[in-house]
Order: C-alpha cells, then structure tokens, then sequence
C-alpha cells in the first residue's frame, strides 16, 4: 500500500483529496455516502461574519463539461457555523480547513477571530481565505484580482490565526498574472495556495433570450476548465522552482473527477487536491479520486505519493 | 439528513411510451426499500463520455422492493433537453447510475381525512403510490389531473383505480374538461370535504393550488420542481423562500428541505417569470450597498 | 426567409457566419465539404511574414468539451498567402477576413502593407489582428495582456489598412479587465472587435507525467469555454452601451457549435459569429451553423438577424 | 486536396472480437467509392452528449462499394482511450458519423516488382486489400506481420490468402518467430527482390523498416499515425517534418500529405520518446530569440 500522506505547511494530513468549499456543503449531507473523515481534510463552504441568503434562482446553469453557479455565498453565518457545523465535523473525527471570506479586509479578520475562538477549533487543520470573493470596499472588485488587496487580507487572516495552522489563499485564474498574485499573497504571509476558484462567465437562455442566471454572471467550474487549473498550478510552482516566488504547498482545484485527474494537478505540483463540481455528478466522488489515486501512485512504481507531487516539472521535455 | 440514500449502477428493463412521455422501469437494488411517495432520484445522463455532469431528478412514480430483477423504480420522463433525451432514448439493459430516495416525502395525515391529488402533466407520476397510501390509512382519495393537452395528461386510468374518484382538465379540451385543475379544485375539497390538497406539478399550478386548498380550508402540500445541480444538499442551487414555524424566511434547499412544502409557507411572491427572488425580508437577504 | 444579412463597420455581409482563424486553414480543405463562399466570410489562418514551421509536437490535446493546440502559427508567410491563398479565396468568391500577426508592433505593419498589395486584395472585408499572441520586444508577453502594446499594434495596423476596410483586434480572454483592453484598441482606433482567443492551458499526460504538449502550455479552446467568450462579449458589450468604451461591432467566437450556441454569443452583443473547434467535429460545422442560426431567428419570430444581436441585455432582469 | 471525401451519417452494422482488437462493419454510403488503400475514415465518438469531441482516425481495412446495406466501410480499432473504448462497444444499428475517405493513399508501382508489406499490430489492417490490388497489378506480394503477442496480430489467415508469402513475429515468441519485423524484413526482401516495402504500425516500427528497406535497395513507404485533431486538413496538429523533392524539409500535415510518406523523407532524426521536434534546418524553424 502506497503511502499516501502529505504535510501542508507542517500539517500532516492522512491523504491528499479533499471536498472544495462550497461544493460538500459542511459534510452532512456526504456522510450519508461515506464518512466524511477518510478524507484528507474537508473543506467547508466559505463562511462569512452574517447570516447570508445567497442570491436570486436561478443560480445555475449546466455547461459543456462543466456549470456555471452564483450561489452569493450563501450560508448560516460564522457563530451558527461554529455552534452547530464545526462541531458535527469535530465529532465525526473530520480534518477541517475553513473557508472564510469577508465583505472587507476586516471582515476576514473578524471571522477568523471567532472560528479561533470556537470550541471545535481543534479539527481546524487550516483556514482557507477565499479571496476569490467581491471587495465592498473597492467597487465589488474581487480580492484576489488586485495584489494589493490580497496582501492585505492574508495578512489580517495570518495575524488572527494561530502559529501552527496554515493559512492558504485562494486564487481565482480570472487574472492577467496569476504568478504575482500569488506571489503578494505568500510574502505577506500566506502559507500556501488553493488554485483554482471558478472562472467567470455567462451562459444566455437560448428561448427566453436573457442570462440563465437571475445574476447574470457566474463561475465556470468542472472538467471543462481543468487545464485552466492545471497550467494554473504549474505556472505558480515553476515559479517557485525558479526561485521567483517563495515556495509554499499548493493545493489543487478544478475539474477533478478521477484518480487521474487528480494526478494532473499533483504531476504539475499540487501536493493536495480539492474535488468540487464531480461531487454534483457523483456523491462519492470524492472518496472515489482517493482510491483511484492511490492505485495512480501504485500504477506508477512510486511508494509515496509525495513522490509524485511536481513530477512532470522534473520530466517536462525541454526543446 | 439521517435518511437512508444509496447509489447504485441501475440498469433500464423497460422503456415505453406513454402519450407525451416516456415510463422508464430501472432496476436500482436499495432504492425501493427506503423510498416514500414524494421523493425522488437523481439519474446521471449521458454514459462515460458524457458532457452533462448534472443529474437529472425524477419523482419516483412506483417503486417494488424485489422481484424478478431485484428492486426496482419506475420514473416517467418528458423528452426535453439534452439529459431526458438521452434518458427516453434509453433501451433494456442500458446502464443508468441512480441516487436515491431523495427529499422529503409527503407527509401523510395522522388521522383518515379526506385528500385531493392533484397533478399537473407529468406531474401525477408520484401520486398513485401516494394514494394507496393514503387509501391503507382510511383516506378517502380523490384525483385531479391536468394538463395542456391529452397527450400530456398522465396515468388517467390507473386514477381511476387509485383513487374514489377523478377529475380530468386540459387547457384545450382535448380530454376532460377544459380549464385548468385550479378551475375545479375548490368543489373537489368542497364536496369531499378534504383536509390536505396534495399536489406535483408546475410553480404556477401550484401557486394556484395552494390559494384554491386556502381558500377552502385545506392544507396545501406541494411537490416543487426547482432547477437542480446535485440532488443531494451540497450545492445550494435549488433554494426556495419558504417561511418556517419561527416565522422566518429562509432559502431553503428544495432538493433536502423540500421537494414537499407546505403551500401557505412558500414565498410565492417572490417567484415570478421563471426567476425566484431573495425576498426584502429573508434571513441574510442582500443589503442596499452590498450584504 | 429571415434577413440574415450584418454589418460590420461599414461592411455588409449576407450572413453574420464565419469560420475561426486557425480553424479552417485558408479554405481549401473545407471547400470539399461546401462553398466557402456561402459564409458570411471566411477568416484565414493568422499570418505572419516569414514562413514558420510551427512548434514541435504533440501540438494538441483533447480536454472534457474542448481541446488544447500549440500550432505556433504555423504558416507560409505573408508573401506565399497572397500569392496563392488570397487569390484562390477570391476565385471562389468569398469574402475574407484576414488574420494577421507580427512578433513585434512593427511587423503586423509590415504584414498588412504586404497584404494591401496583393492583387487578390479586394476580396478582403477586413483584417483582424491577432493581438493575442507573443509580443518578442516584450519578454514574450501577449500584447492583448497589456493596452498599451494592443493600442500599437492597432495604430499600426489601422494606419496601413485603407479606408473603408475595418480593422478588429482579437482579444485574448486572459487578462484581470477585458473592457480595459477592448477599450485601448477601439480608442487606438481599432473599427471592431473579436472575442475571444484561446486561454491559457495546460495538460499532463498521466502516463508519462510530464505535459502533453510538446510546448507545455497551449490554447484552450472548444464549448468548454463558450461560458468565458459570451462573459467577455456581454461584459464589452455593456461598457459599449454604458457608453464607457466606444461602440463598435464584436465578432463573437468561442465553443460555437450549433446554431444556439451561435444565438448565445449574438443575444450578448456578437453581430457576427465564427466557428472554430467545432469544426473538427464537423467539418460541415460553419456552414450547418448559418442553417440552424437561420433557423433560430425564425423561431424567434423576427425578420431580421440583426434585431437578436444585443437582445440579452434589454431582457435582462433586473433584481 | 481534389481528392474525393464525404461526410455521412454511417451505422454499425458487426461490431466483432478480433483478438485483441474490435473489427467493425460500418455502413458509410460513398466512402467506398471514393476509397483507396492506404486511406483512413474520421469517426465521431460519443453520441450527441458527448464531452470528446475530436474525431478518431482509422485505416480503411476494407470497403464494399454497394451491397445489401449499401457501400460498407471495415475498421480494425484497438480500445485504448475514451473515443475507441466507445467504438469497440457500440452494437449492430447503433449510429457512427463518418468524414472520408481521407488522405494520400499508398502509391502503387507502375511496373509489376515485388512487393513486401509490412504491418504492426493493427498495422496490418490496410494491407490486405492494398495487397489485391497490388497483385491484380501482378505484383508478387509478401507480408510481414509482427504484433507484440498473438493476441495483438491481426489478419494472419486473411494474409495467408492476399499474399504470396507470409512471415509473422512476436516480441515474445507467442507466434510466429520471436523478435521484430525488422529481423525478418531483410530476408525476405533480398529473397523476393522487392522494389516496394509497405508499410503501417508504430513510429518505431517504421523507422526501422525505412532503414532496413534503404540497407536492401528497396523503397519503403510508410503509414505514420500521428495524433490528429481534424483528419481533414485544418488544424495542423498532425504535422511531421518530412523533405520534399526539393531537398528542404518542411512540417507537412499527416492528415491532407500523408499518412502515407516515402520512409527515406521523413525525418526520423526529430522524432524521439513521444516527441517530433522541428529540425533546425525546417522551413521557418524557430530561430533563437523568438522566429
Ligand atoms: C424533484 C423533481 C422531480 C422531478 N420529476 C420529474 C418527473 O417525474 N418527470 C420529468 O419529466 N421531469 C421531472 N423533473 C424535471 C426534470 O428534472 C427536468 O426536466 C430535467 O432535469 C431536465 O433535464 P434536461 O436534460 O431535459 O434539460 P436541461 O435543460 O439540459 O437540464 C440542464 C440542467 O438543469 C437541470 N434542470 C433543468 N430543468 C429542471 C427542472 N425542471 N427541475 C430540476 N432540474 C432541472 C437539470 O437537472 C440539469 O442539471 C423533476 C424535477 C425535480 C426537481
Ligand atoms: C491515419 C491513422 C490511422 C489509424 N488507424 C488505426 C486503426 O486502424 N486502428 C486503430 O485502432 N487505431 C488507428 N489509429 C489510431 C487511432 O486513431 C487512435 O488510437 C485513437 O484516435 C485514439 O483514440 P482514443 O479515444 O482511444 O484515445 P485518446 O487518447 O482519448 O484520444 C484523444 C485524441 O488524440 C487523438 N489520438 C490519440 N492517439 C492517436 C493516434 N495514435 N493517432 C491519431 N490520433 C490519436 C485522437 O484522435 C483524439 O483526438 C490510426 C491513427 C491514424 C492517424
Ligand atoms: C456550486 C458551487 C459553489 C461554490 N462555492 C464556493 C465557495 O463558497 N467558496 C469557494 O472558495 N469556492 C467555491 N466554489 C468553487 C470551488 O470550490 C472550486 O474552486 C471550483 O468549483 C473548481 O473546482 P471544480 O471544478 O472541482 O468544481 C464553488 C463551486 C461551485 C460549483
Ligand atoms: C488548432 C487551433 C488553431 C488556432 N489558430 C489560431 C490562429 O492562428 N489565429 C487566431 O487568431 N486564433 C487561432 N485559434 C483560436 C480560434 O480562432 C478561436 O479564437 C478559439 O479557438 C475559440 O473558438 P472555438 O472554441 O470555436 O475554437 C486557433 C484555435 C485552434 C483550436
Ligand atoms: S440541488 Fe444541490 S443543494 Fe439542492
Ligand atoms: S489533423 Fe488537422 S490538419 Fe491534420
């Protein structure tokens, strides 16, 4: 059996594959299908400081190997989040990495201060700030389009969390250089990086002649944009490789439906990986790209899958 | 939550036309055994080349524990898009991965009151199996089924076995009588003297339904149809404002907390033209100048 | 019989339907198939002055609903195009929409003085300049990345073209603002636009764990990515008729593959549409395009094609 | 670029077991009149929902330009990928499009010499029928066929009636003689005095025969497969570099100038480990510091 551990940031997680925020709900609704703790870590739906109703329906739309969503980041609110969500996952012996956003810098900071104090805390293996979300404060830019704005949110975050649990930012690829983005995000003080969030985009009703979604726009998420995802995290490590960014652990997000898919991302140097829309497709899903992509790193001869992690820079042909 | 689901790799025995549609038998071990009128399954579309990941959600319209080909689960299914095209093109032995039971089902009233079923289109597929529910506890059952045209009406004559009596509508004429269901209803409760109006169709049947059951002393309980990404309470895309005992707003998601609500709670101001609005007043609703 | 006829910047065409630069060489492969002549007009390979070989291969890879290439502008050069393409284009009457390309700012200006020279020369209803590749004066960097290098090049370009013959600039869909850059070139004075080009791509072959390509990254194109091309066509679209970028014709492409994809891109803003991946599907693929979109007006019980284009954003809901 | 090709909706009309490999029988009307040796069809994959959607290119293992099913089109397919598994598991009637007959077919020698072809694995699929045609010219004909394992040989017996000769290897030995074609190919072309040597398979595979065929006098022209987005000749995926008459090399297209190239012009110096690269001395080669 092929030793399938990894270790973020000096946290060591039993395997790599995780849910994607946002796509699990808060493990309730998957455990009906399988324990939610084989996976290395679940990823909770991004939480903010209020309660949020989301945005008008409807909110998706099926595309060509993928979808699109604007779900508005709806959900409960950090207090009932820590009263009633992160202790069903504490219990259930799940490896947690919160999502978190805010409307503003600050709010990020306020989120976190309470997670921190929750009970449950201690199945925290991670906060991941979902900078991917619109700035009130910069006219609904969002964070991770300016790296301005993404240096200040990390370091808000960084400060509020504890030594010890890793800080990732999540990095939207609608950027013209996503290599300087998360570049001002580790040097003020991110641990490590989730890529990719969705892509934005449109999708008009053919009969009805106007946007399928009563938001209009939406994010493109699925295997659709897996090469996105992939050139994405390969773009970030190289990178880091070179020396140019600091090097940190990444963690791999988009399109990923099977043990193969997964190992795209992990080849172009992911060491954990995120399996968001396959879930809507298939409810194990994310179970399933854990045992398909421990019998990928057996296939490959390797005993580790650490081994594998940013395998194809080191095979990359040069011409 | 604690609601027993599975996944299972079903396989299509029977695929026949009916009218409009198209009544599809599956076997998909486990399904039968946990489900209840209401609820419903989410089919994958499309085989292992397939560009539609989503899943498709059908009211289960009967279900058989076991038999000759172990459980089994009848859908009936209107050609539509993409993912119902490729479903009713489906032949025996055809592979269909299936989730399910899904949803809440129907709640069914402790005492034996009386209840109208009604359906509109496709619809009706979840009611006669409501109705022999309904009928085992002393129910006295009786049937509305409307639809735009003949054709799309669905199940007339096993209505007429489920239940004491039945009511046909279309929009033109074309069987029963010419209306809609909404046009009828309030003498169906009133002579049966019903308690709860059960009902599976479009929003603005529904919509109607629940004014119509209000308005003459019953309960509205309405099986919804919102557009679906997961089936199974991950993806928050299939929410509805419905008011809770609390008195308070919330999205809730149709595919969990519904498909079944009780009709006076859903915010059917807010649903119009195809587009659901976060209500002003709904817990956590967008704020002038961002949330 | 619908009026399918569009205007582009002056130039009338008897229909809004054309292929992809790139996706159908220089006509007459598809010329088997049907009448090049029967498009709207048909967009050529982009060109550059000197012949190139192109990249090594692998230059492609199959993605979920699209693909990746990394053809490197293959291509005769600009002297063998007009001596033996456009002129053959002309013989079979079509109007053509030439793609052209430069390492630097200067050689698309070198490119299109050649090509207004050639004697096929009056077969052509307009240059499209394919801003969305390398800029060698600029590490590599794709000029439509950046407005001031898309605003040069569309100087130039524009400055050499004749009056009457519209210029657009193909913007790539890679960048933080696209409005930005769409801006900069119709303010350089760039007479319309064409949305989108390919994003940046990448993927790993899991057997060998290295990138397919031989050139590591490469396009992504393909329905996978109709979602991004109708965003970036409404989001100009709107700044056009906010009145904050000039108004000017887009031509839509992106994943088009049947005529309600086709609908889509129009409903957004796209007064005409080209066809490009999907040809690969289907050799027949532009020309069944035009049936079906003609098709779709009918249903939609208009007279005219031009009364579809934009009619997304007056139906619109507004929340 | 004249050269007839239609696009059609085709059928399966057998889809059998062959070894290894899946022998199917598509019903293509026109692709067979058009169609000669060494030619290949561009098959859609997936059905309507599909997420694949480049074409899979096969040689023509056979054509029947009429007949009860009207013109048939045979294809020899090895599943490998997503695109071949669905073909090896479609069943009679099941609908397959079809683009072709597409390419350069094998040039056949204006005087009757003798003529050796060879094919690797599913390589052999072409040959049977460009053998007839070669005979019918009144050319001797020997065939070569060599397959990693029995399993992976096809069309032993069908070469033992198109050929004059045939000898047959294996990598490891399961029939035939162990070893590869290229141990046998000099022999037999020195016994029969061949002029041409055939032949389709792997890179590798032809490289060697190229060499062998040179190193015994004789000219090899070989069916190269390179991965191909369009088939037809618009994409310029499928490029090798390959020299012409007039002495420079070029990066022509696989699709629209080949499959079928003289061995000695193509340049297997570039090709190695999965990658063609451009030889520095190609027509517009990248020069350093961009082109
Ligand atoms: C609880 C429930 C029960 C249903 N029962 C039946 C039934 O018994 N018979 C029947 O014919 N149809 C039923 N529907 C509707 C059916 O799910 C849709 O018609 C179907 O999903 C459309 O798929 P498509 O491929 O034809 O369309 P597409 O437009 O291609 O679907 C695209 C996406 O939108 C979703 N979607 C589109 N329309 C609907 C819709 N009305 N409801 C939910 N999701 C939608 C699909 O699931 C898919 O993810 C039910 C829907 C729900 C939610
Ligand atoms: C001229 C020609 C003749 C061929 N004849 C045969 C034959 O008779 N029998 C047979 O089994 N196979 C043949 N092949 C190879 C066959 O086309 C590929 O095995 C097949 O396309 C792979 O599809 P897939 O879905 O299994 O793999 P995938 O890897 O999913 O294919 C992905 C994409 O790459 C392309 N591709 C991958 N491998 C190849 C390849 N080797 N050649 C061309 N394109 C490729 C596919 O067309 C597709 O676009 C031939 C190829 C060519 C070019
Ligand atoms: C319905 C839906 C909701 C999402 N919600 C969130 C969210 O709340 N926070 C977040 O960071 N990403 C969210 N995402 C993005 C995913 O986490 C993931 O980054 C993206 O979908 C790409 O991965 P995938 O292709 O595997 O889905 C959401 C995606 C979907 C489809
Ligand atoms: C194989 C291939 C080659 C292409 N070559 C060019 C090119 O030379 N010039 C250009 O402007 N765009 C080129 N493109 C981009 C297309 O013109 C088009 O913008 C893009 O593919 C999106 O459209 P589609 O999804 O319809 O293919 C190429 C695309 C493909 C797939
Ligand atoms: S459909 Fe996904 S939460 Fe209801
Ligand atoms: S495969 Fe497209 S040009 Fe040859």
């Amino acid at each position: 059996m092929a030793d399938m551990t990894t270790v973020l940031a000096g946290v060591e997680l039993p395997n790599p594959v995780m849910t994607a925020s946002g796509c699990a709900a808060n493990g309730q609704e998957l455990h009906r299908f399988f324990p939610v703790s084989e996976l290395g870590a679940f990823v909770t739906k991004t939480v903010m400081k209020d309660p949020r109703s989301g945005r008008a329906t409807p909110r998706m739309a099926e595309t060509a190997s993928g979808m699109l969503n604007s779900i508005g980041l709806q959900g409960p609110g950090i207090d009932v989040f820590c009263e009633k969500d992160l202790p069903w996952l504490a219990e259930q012996g799940a490896r947690v990495l919160v999502s978190v956003a805010g409307n503003t810098a600050e709010e990020f900071g306020e989120v976190v201060q309470r997670l921190v104090a929750s009970p449950a805390w201690s199945c925290v293996v991670g906060v991941e700030a979902n900078i991917s979300c619109p700035n009130v404060a910069n006219r609904g830019l969002v964070f991770a389009c300016d790296p301005v704005s993404s240096e200040r949110v990390v370091q808000i975050v960084r400060t509020r969390v504890p030594d010890g649990v890793p800080v990732f930012a999540k990095l939207t690829p609608d950027v013209t250089d996503i290599v300087a983005i998360a570049d001002a995000a580790l040097r003020a003080g991110a641990d490590g990086l989730t890529m990719i969030n969705t892509l934005l985009g449109i999708v008009i009703d053919t009969d009805l002649l106007r946007p399928q979604l009563a938001g209009t726009t939406g994010g493109l998420s699925g295997p659709a944009v897996r090469p996105v995802a992939v050139r994405a995290i390969w773009q970030v490590v190289s990178a880091m490789r070179a020396g140019t960014v600091p090097t940190a652990p990444v963690i791999g997000v988009g399109g990923v439906r099977t043990g193969k898919d997964a190992l795209e991302l992990v080849a172009a140097g992911a060491c954990a990986v995120q399996v968001g829309t396959a879930t809507f497709n298939d409810p194990h899903a994310p179970r399933r790209v854990l045992t398909e992509l421990e019998a990928e790193v057996t296939r490959h001869g390797v005993t580790r899958f650490a081994d594998l992690v940013g395998i194809a820079h080191e095979r990359m042909v040069t011409l | 939550m604690s609601a027993g689901v599975v996944q299972v790799a079903g396989e299509v025995i029977a695929n026949r036309r009916v009218g409009a549609y198209h009544h599809l038998t599956l076997v998909a071990p486990g399904v039968a055994e946990l489900a209840h009128p209401g609820q419903f399954v989410a089919l994958a579309v499309g085989g292992p080349t397939s560009a539609n990941l989503l899943r498709r959600c059908f009211s289960i319209h009967k279900v058989k524990p076991s038999g000759t080909y172990g459980g089994t689960v009848d859908v009936v299914v209107a050609a539509h898009g993409p993912g119902t095209q490729w479903l009713t093109g489906l032949s025996a032995h055809d592979a269909v991965d299936v989730v399910g039971p899904l949803g809440r089902p129907f709640p069914l009233p402790a005492e034996p009151v009386a209840c109208v079923l009604v359906g509109g289109g496709y619809g009706s597929a979840p009611l006669f199996w409501l109705a022999e529910a309904l009928r085992e506890r002393g129910c006295h059952v009786e049937m509305v089924l409307g639809a735009a045209s003949e054709d799309r009406l669905f199940g007339v004559v096993e209505a007429r076995r489920s239940a004491d009596g039945v009511t046909v509508t279309t929009d033109d004429g074309s069987a029963g009588r010419r209306g809609w269901v909404s046009d009828v209803l309030g003498d169906v409760v009133d002579r049966t003297s019903a308690g709860v109006v059960y009902a599976c169709g479009p929003m603005g049947m529904l919509r109607s339904v629940t004014d119509v059951a209000r308005a003459h002393g019953a309960v509205a309980q309405v099986a919804v149809e919102e557009s679906m990404a997961c089936g199974v309470g991950v993806c928050m895309t299939c929410v509805m404002p419905v008011t809770g005992n609390d008195g308070v707003t919330r999205m809730v998601r149709s595919c969990v907390e519904g498909p079944v609500f009780r009709g006076d709670r859903v915010r059917w101001d807010a649903i119009e033209g195809g587009i659901t609005r976060v209500p002003d007043d709904a817990l956590g609703a967008p704020r002038p100048g961002g949330h």
